[in-house]
């Protein structure tokens, strides 16, 4: 498409992130179909053989999260995309690459569960991506976009934490930023990157190297966990990420991400016009959740109102964020075909809750 | 004198950790002459599984990625996309390949990925203490065939050697065994002809090893070896079932 | 820019071309300095022949995509015109397709119905499949943000090669769509 | 004329060398090594002949064999 | 084996759970072996047969999950065991039967992850266990076997559960509580449970039944989630479960789980001689959690020390549970070989803490 | 007059969701017809999958479970371990079956599952978009094969009916087509086979259904099943592969 | 002799029908239903048999046959 | 019951029916009125040929059935005496089966090493792979919880109908191991 060639363009949220992954580096992908991140998987397919780069429909998204793991460790930018069953098939790879310290990006388009569950927007795999659907004690950095333009601004950010951090990385989007068209301004795109140095390539004039995730000698596992421990203390610390609507002079704060952020700050304007001062903090970065702005705002407003489009599942980190004592409501639609609450819906709870 | 039986270089020189008799021992080394042969430690990318044979990359001094149990094949195929150029193993158990693994290797087989799979038949779940394989012979007791295997519960023992030469991408398919001298100086051959399979790049080379898990056959080593021939090979014949000779796809 | 908002839904069945005038019109209101979502239904949805898709046009940051209870309505068919009839806002208007919907009928005193009988006039003007374009002139009319001038300049990116090739009769279309709006509005 | 090196401390005991050996030349002894196994040796009659089929039964690579 | 016979026996943990399945009514076993659970299916093995039930080997633990979900769609009373990686795969099949309200007992004799990590005892699939590891808004409840006693208790309790709340209901035991053996009390085995009245058993004069998760109809997810989540409420208020020991008069609370509370309490032994009146608040459901408990415990004692075999997971619901302002600390060893703590050390870190 | 064709009491009276032209529909009334003839309503468990055929209990009137992409093989051997003497079929798509479900369905094939698994094979992931099948045949287009399906990348086209017919499990395996009357007749005949072999007790029964996507195809109903024809069934040729007479385990 | 009872609103026009009749007695006519499908409807020409090849061809179970 | 507490490894490699002994004395400590937890090794840990398990016998309720620093080590041979002798508790013991340990030495004072030729002694009695019941003979002696004669009770439950036929053999391996404690302690 002619329009791929601007710098300003028109485009849906799923193609946006699959143009940003290779202008981020990436060249290859391996991912099974579903619905409804199928933008993704096209878009790639028709143009990373035109970089050099290789597209594989895998056969399963197990299959899919183990060929990340044998590209990942020859330290290849690599790439895949599911939504909720999918993301469910791909825990125990998860849980691999990231005992293996394999870096990788791992789209999840959200739809609605559990089960087959529908294909409507969801928010209601927070918790999986937030705490590790995998077992053992790992955790995975998850970006949140808000927009089309986020999700190619985060698929950059996605590769840079993957490799600075040698972990996989989810972007937790939904299926109405995945579908939505909208303007996205595009960057230039990044140079190659080296290649680093644990990386897989055969055993040529070095001694040879091993991925692996199996620590079997007494204290072996141990150190490496908190070793890893370390890694995730650190970005804690240094990679929280949000963005914050109208708070300085907010007496009420919202708390949301992705699509539910977008509608709420239109709310937001919509209750200001009404009196109300309120603002909106919408975490970018759910792991690390930006515990540090929810502790600042909440010491200063008079309530928080979370809304999620599950049945509350972040308002757990808020409460875990926010000072002891702070307000905390939560406002939630279960997520399903029509239950995407609107800006007057969410501007009604603001006036019901605040006033 | 000359010495005319050493260690491959590419074996490394430690103890093994494997049971008395256990021929996961004898196809390590097969491996490790057929990657000296072929001059291959410097560009080969190995894939292990998850059973008794995990730690491979402690004994073959290659590079070396750890799969998930039963993934090795498409892990493999994330290596092979990013570096066609490489030469690309994977060493499995029954357990790994033919039970949770089948998905992964038939659709890599079809694929044709060239790639070269080490297919470790004991009929058993060594690491795990013993329980039915896939592979496991009808009327044979396990830890969780208490009254033998029996084929309307649990269906029949699988020939996979047989069952994936079909698939058009399979170049190679054979089965050997090492349990005894003439049959281990085949499966020496037999290897090597898969290596050079791939290194022809005709696509995907499989050879399935027979072999022994004396522990949880309760056997001795010698008697393990024995059941090989005696009960393994007439159901799980020996050889090349798929051979090809130049490449149809390129 | 005066402070805008409108949020139209289009709506047919699969081979009407809903998508595409959606996405022509999104073009040309982004080339004219207007925010715009554009939001497609999509997956199963689309099984049994649905489509249908949502545009924002906005001068303020639009919050949600999604519109549940839209200000216009362009339906291209029964199915549709039944589905989303009783969404539209008090005070919407409903542009719809009175060859396949002769009977249409909104219960709602508060709603605008503005009939246009866009397979009949597209067959007259020589093509039935043009009636999506026909609907998109009225719809063009009647929100008048964007003029015919503007979807003409974006036609070449969402039709292709076809524009060239039909260029009058897809101007024509748009026209005969933009003036039956008048006549009636 | 042959002659096997036995790597006893890594020995097994496990006798399939011995079964290979055409020539019956190893045994298992009677004295273990310190990981508690009886390991081969020379049956101290017969002849090597280097042919190699004990080192390549050997899966624990114990035995060098020279000719 | 003769002692079974006897209703005192001395037995692994692992056995007791298969003993007191067969005798809470459990006739169909579906599963792939792993470390440290072999003995479940060992057991079933052999016994199952011997009362007409029939025991699978799957191929696979997905496939395990999905005989589960199918069985348990007739009605019947089923299980699976399984650890870590293989836990992690049965996600994508929790969440199914978890959505389509199909009862069956998961059992997790954890080890240490992630990836392929080790066989040691584990608390580290926690949040997996808690917050749904699957995709979509659901919860399963789950039991926590302090004891081979309680391995057997808590199969019963598992099946009421499972049936009463038509849900699957995982037990998370580690590999010590699964391996130990102890003298186990038995009871009565349970008479045979009347079918369901949603079982499929054939439209045999009656209409036909359907079980799915497919909600597409504009409404009729949000509809069925929020159906379900009032059955988690109920849940919450009715099923938690939890020990105490030694808290009517103590000042300093332990709270942990499992293995690390059964050491725990001879660690709070060993601090009242040295005149710490601490005690201890053992969940036994970790969902639900037992909130109220904790929260009154809270409001009367100085300080709570949260104590895991993993890097911090439960203590996230203790901060959640406890009344605002209470002093929340940690303790934990990251699981591997060789990190049990010992009753000493745990005392120890009282010792320091509560002193 | 007599009526002389009817809709089948078992496919339930309502509109479907396919597409015009689609062949699910022929081949969900054949399903309806089969249980009607063998008078199978009442005893029957079906097992849906994920893909077009998803509602596949809207139209099908018996006691259903839908289970997840791909696993139908495996809850349908959870109900057949329950209750034994109940019919029980699953129906899937190719990418169900031979994609992400290639492990449940080899495994329950060669347990013997005396089950009956309706395969319809129309080269494509309908439901997801038209994205490529493991049965998409070479050189055709798809939304993620845009340059056509190419060996090398993706693999071979796999023939399932062929490939399960050699495991011992499989009682009988066979390919049809609807594409016209008389390939709609022989399938018909060729589905009651496989439901008698069933309700015999002869083990796992496969048939594997060619079948028309127009939709994501790009072509009208009547092209569609014409390339049924003229393209798929060359590759897949029509017939029955294995055929047992009796049981060989009891 | 036969007759066929054609129930047009479920007709989606596929034209499968059309295409088996060995009488190429049905057609596709311009007129739509209610879901906006041409249907499909006798020719008004030639004979029906009742051989029931139509019926056996329609996805969508739309005609009933009669001989 | 006065207050008692003690911890025992049982530590060899694999054939050396280190689970049975572990096994008969809980079995016997139970039947005594104690408490009691028995934990093996397990798993991969086994391979290459280890077994070890702990036994905890106890008036308290027993904590942790995993004792990092045990008051009593059996050693059967010499990988699992290396393995485990530096963690035995200051004023523990050892029992080490000096055939295949002839040269046993564990650095620290506080600990109380009692060498038992266990594979010699066995052999003498007729059966080298009695050591193990002999192990148990001499640790019965040490802790003095429960009497060979309970050992004796238990017997028939753990090794099964092998109890009837060498029943003898194996009372008189007990008592050998008994005897040489007694000797030495
Ligand atoms: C997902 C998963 N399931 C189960 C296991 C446990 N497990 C480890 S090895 C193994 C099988 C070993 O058998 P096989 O593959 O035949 O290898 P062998 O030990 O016999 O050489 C199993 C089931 C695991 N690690 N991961
Ligand atoms: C685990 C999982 N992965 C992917 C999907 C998305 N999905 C739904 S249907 C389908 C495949 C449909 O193709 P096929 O099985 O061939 O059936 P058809 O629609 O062609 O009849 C896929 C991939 C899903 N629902 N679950
Ligand atoms: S258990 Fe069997 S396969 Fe594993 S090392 Fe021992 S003998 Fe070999
Ligand atoms: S080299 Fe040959 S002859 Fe010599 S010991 Fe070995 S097998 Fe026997
Ligand atoms: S084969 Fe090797 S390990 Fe076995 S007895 Fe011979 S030398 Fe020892
Ligand atoms: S998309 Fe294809 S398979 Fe699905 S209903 Fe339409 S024609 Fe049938
Ligand atoms: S019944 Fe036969 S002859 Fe009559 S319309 Fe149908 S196909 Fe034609
Ligand atoms: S086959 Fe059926 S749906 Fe198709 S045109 Fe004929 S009657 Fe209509
Ligand atoms: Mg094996
Ligand atoms: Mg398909």
């Amino acid at each position: 498409m002619a329009e791929n060639e601007d710098k300003k363009i028109f485009t849906r949220g799923n193609e946006a992130l699959a143009m940003a992954a290779i202008e981020a580096g990436c060249r290859y992908y391996f991912g099974y179909p579903i619905t409804p991140q199928g933008e993704i998987p096209e878009y790639l397919s028709r143009e990373l053989p035109k970089v050099g780069g290789r597209f594989l429909q895998a056969e399963s998204e197990i299959a899919s999260i183990n060929m990340l793991l044998g590209a990942g460790a020859l330290g290849a930018r690599v790439m895949t995309s599911s939504s909720g069953p999918g993301i469910s098939l791909m825990q125990e790879g998860i849980s691999y690459m990231a005992g293996s310290e394999i870096p990788g990006l791992i789209v999840n388009v959200s739809r609605c569960g559990p089960g087959l569950g529908g294909i409507a927007p969801s928010q209601g795999d927070y918790f999986q991506a937030t705490r590790g659907g995998g077992h053992g004690d790992y955790r995975t950095p998850v970006l949140a976009p808000g927009s089309p333009q986020e999700m190619y601004d985060l698929a950059f950010l996605a590769f840079d934490l993957a490799f600075k951090y040698r972990t996989p990385v989810m972007i937790l989007a939904d299926a109405v930023i995945g579908q939505m068209k909208e303007q996205v301004v595009r960057r230039e795109p990044l140079p190659p990157a080296p290649l680093p140095e644990w990386a897989l390539t055969g055993a040529d004039g070095r001694a040879s190297r091993l991925l692996k995730s199996l620590f079997l000698a007494e204290g072996e596992l141990e150190k490496q966990t908190l070793k890893q421990l370390d890694k995730y203390h650190e970005i804690e610390r240094r990679e929280p990420r949000w963005e914050e609507f109208m708070t300085e002079d907010a007496d009420f704060i919202v708390i949301a991400f992705g699509i539910i952020a977008r509608i709420a700050k239109s709310s937001i304007r919509m209750a200001r016009k009404q009196g109300i001062k309120a603002g909106l903090l919408r975490p970018i970065t759910l792991y690390p959740f930006p515990v540090e702005p929810i502790q600042k705002l909440s010491a200063r407003v008079k309530k928080i109102l979370v809304v999620e489009l599950n049945t509350g599942q972040m308002v757990d980190d808020v409460r875990l964020s926010a000072r002891p004592g702070t307000g905390i409501e939560l406002y939630f639609r279960s997520p399903g075909a029509g239950s995407l609450p609107s800006l007057e819906e969410i501007a009604g709870e603001m006036e019901r809750r605040f006033r | 004198m000359k010495q005319v039986f050493s260690r491959p270089p590419e074996l490394i020189d430690i103890p093994s950790h494997f049971c008395p008799g256990c021929h996961h021992g004898l196809i390590h080394r097969l491996t490790a002459e057929a990657l000296n042969f072929y001059g291959l430690r410097k560009k080969t990318i190995a894939v292990s599984s998850v059973g008794c044979s995990v730690f491979l990359y402690n004994y073959i001094d290659v590079d070396t990625v750890e799969a998930p149990h039963g993934r090795a094949p498409a892990v493999a195929t994330g290596v092979r996309r990013v570096l066609p150029d490489r030469f690309v193993f994977t060493y499995q158990g029954d357990g790994d390949l033919a039970a949770i693994g089948m998905s992964e290797i038939i659709h890599c087989a079809n694929r044709g990925e060239n790639i070269t799979v080490i297919f470790v038949n004991n009929s058993i779940y060594g690491m795990t203490g013993g329980q039915m394989a896939p592979t496991t012979l009808l009327g044979m007791k396990t830890a969780t065939t208490p009254y033998g295997r029996n084929f309307s519960n649990d269906g029949y023992p699988i020939r996979m050697a047989e069952f994936l030469a079909p698939l058009e991408g399979v170049a190679f398919s054979a089965r050997v065994a090492v349990d005894k001298i003439a049959n281990l100086r085949r499966a020496k051959k037999i290897l090597f002809q898969a290596f050079q399979t791939q290194i022809r790049g005709l696509g995907f080379s499989f050879v399935e090893f027979l072999s022994a898990c004396p522990t949880n056959w309760g056997l001795s080593p010698v008697e393990a070896a024995r059941k090989v021939e005696q009960e393994m090979i007439p159901y799980y014949p020996l050889g090349i079932f798929k051979e090809k000779k130049e490449t149809d796809h390129l | 820019m005066d402070n805008f908002y409108t949020d139209i839904i289009f709506s047919g069945s699969g081979g009407q071309g809903v998508m595409l005038i959606g996405n022509a019109l999104s073009l040309a209101a982004l080339d004219r300095g207007y925010l715009v979502t554009y939001m497609p239904s999509y997956g199963v949805e689309m099984r049994g022949g649905a489509a249908n898709c949502t545009v924002v046009i906005s001068t303020e940051a639009i919050g949600s995509p999604v519109i549940g209870f839209p200000e216009i309505l362009v339906a291209f068919n029964r199915d549709s015109f039944e589905r989303f009839k009783n969404r539209v806002k008090p005070g919407g208007t409903v542009i719809v397709n009175s060859t396949l919907v002769p009977d249409y009928r909104v219960e709602r005193k508060e709603v605008r119905v503005l009939p246009v009988a866009l397979n009949a006039l597209a067959q007259e003007i020589g093509d039935e499949r043009l009636m999506n374009i026909m609907g998109l002139g009225a719809l063009v009319e009647l929100i008048a943000v964007v003029g015919t001038g503007d979807i003409e300049k974006v036609f070449p990116k969402v039709l292709g090669r076809n524009f060239e090739k039909y260029r009058d009769l897809y101007l024509k279309a748009l026209r005969v769509g933009a003036e039956e709006i008048k006549k009636i509005k | 004329m042959g002659k096997v090196v036995i790597n006893i401390e890594r020995c097994k005991g496990c006798g399939l060398c011995l079964e290979a050996c055409p020539k019956k030349f190893l045994s298992i002894g009677d004295k273990r090594n310190l990981n508690g196994y009886y390991y081969v040796q020379s049956r101290g009659e017969g002849e090597c002949t280097g042919c190699s089929s004990c080192a390549e039964m050997c899966p624990d690579v114990v035995i060098e064999v020279w000719r």
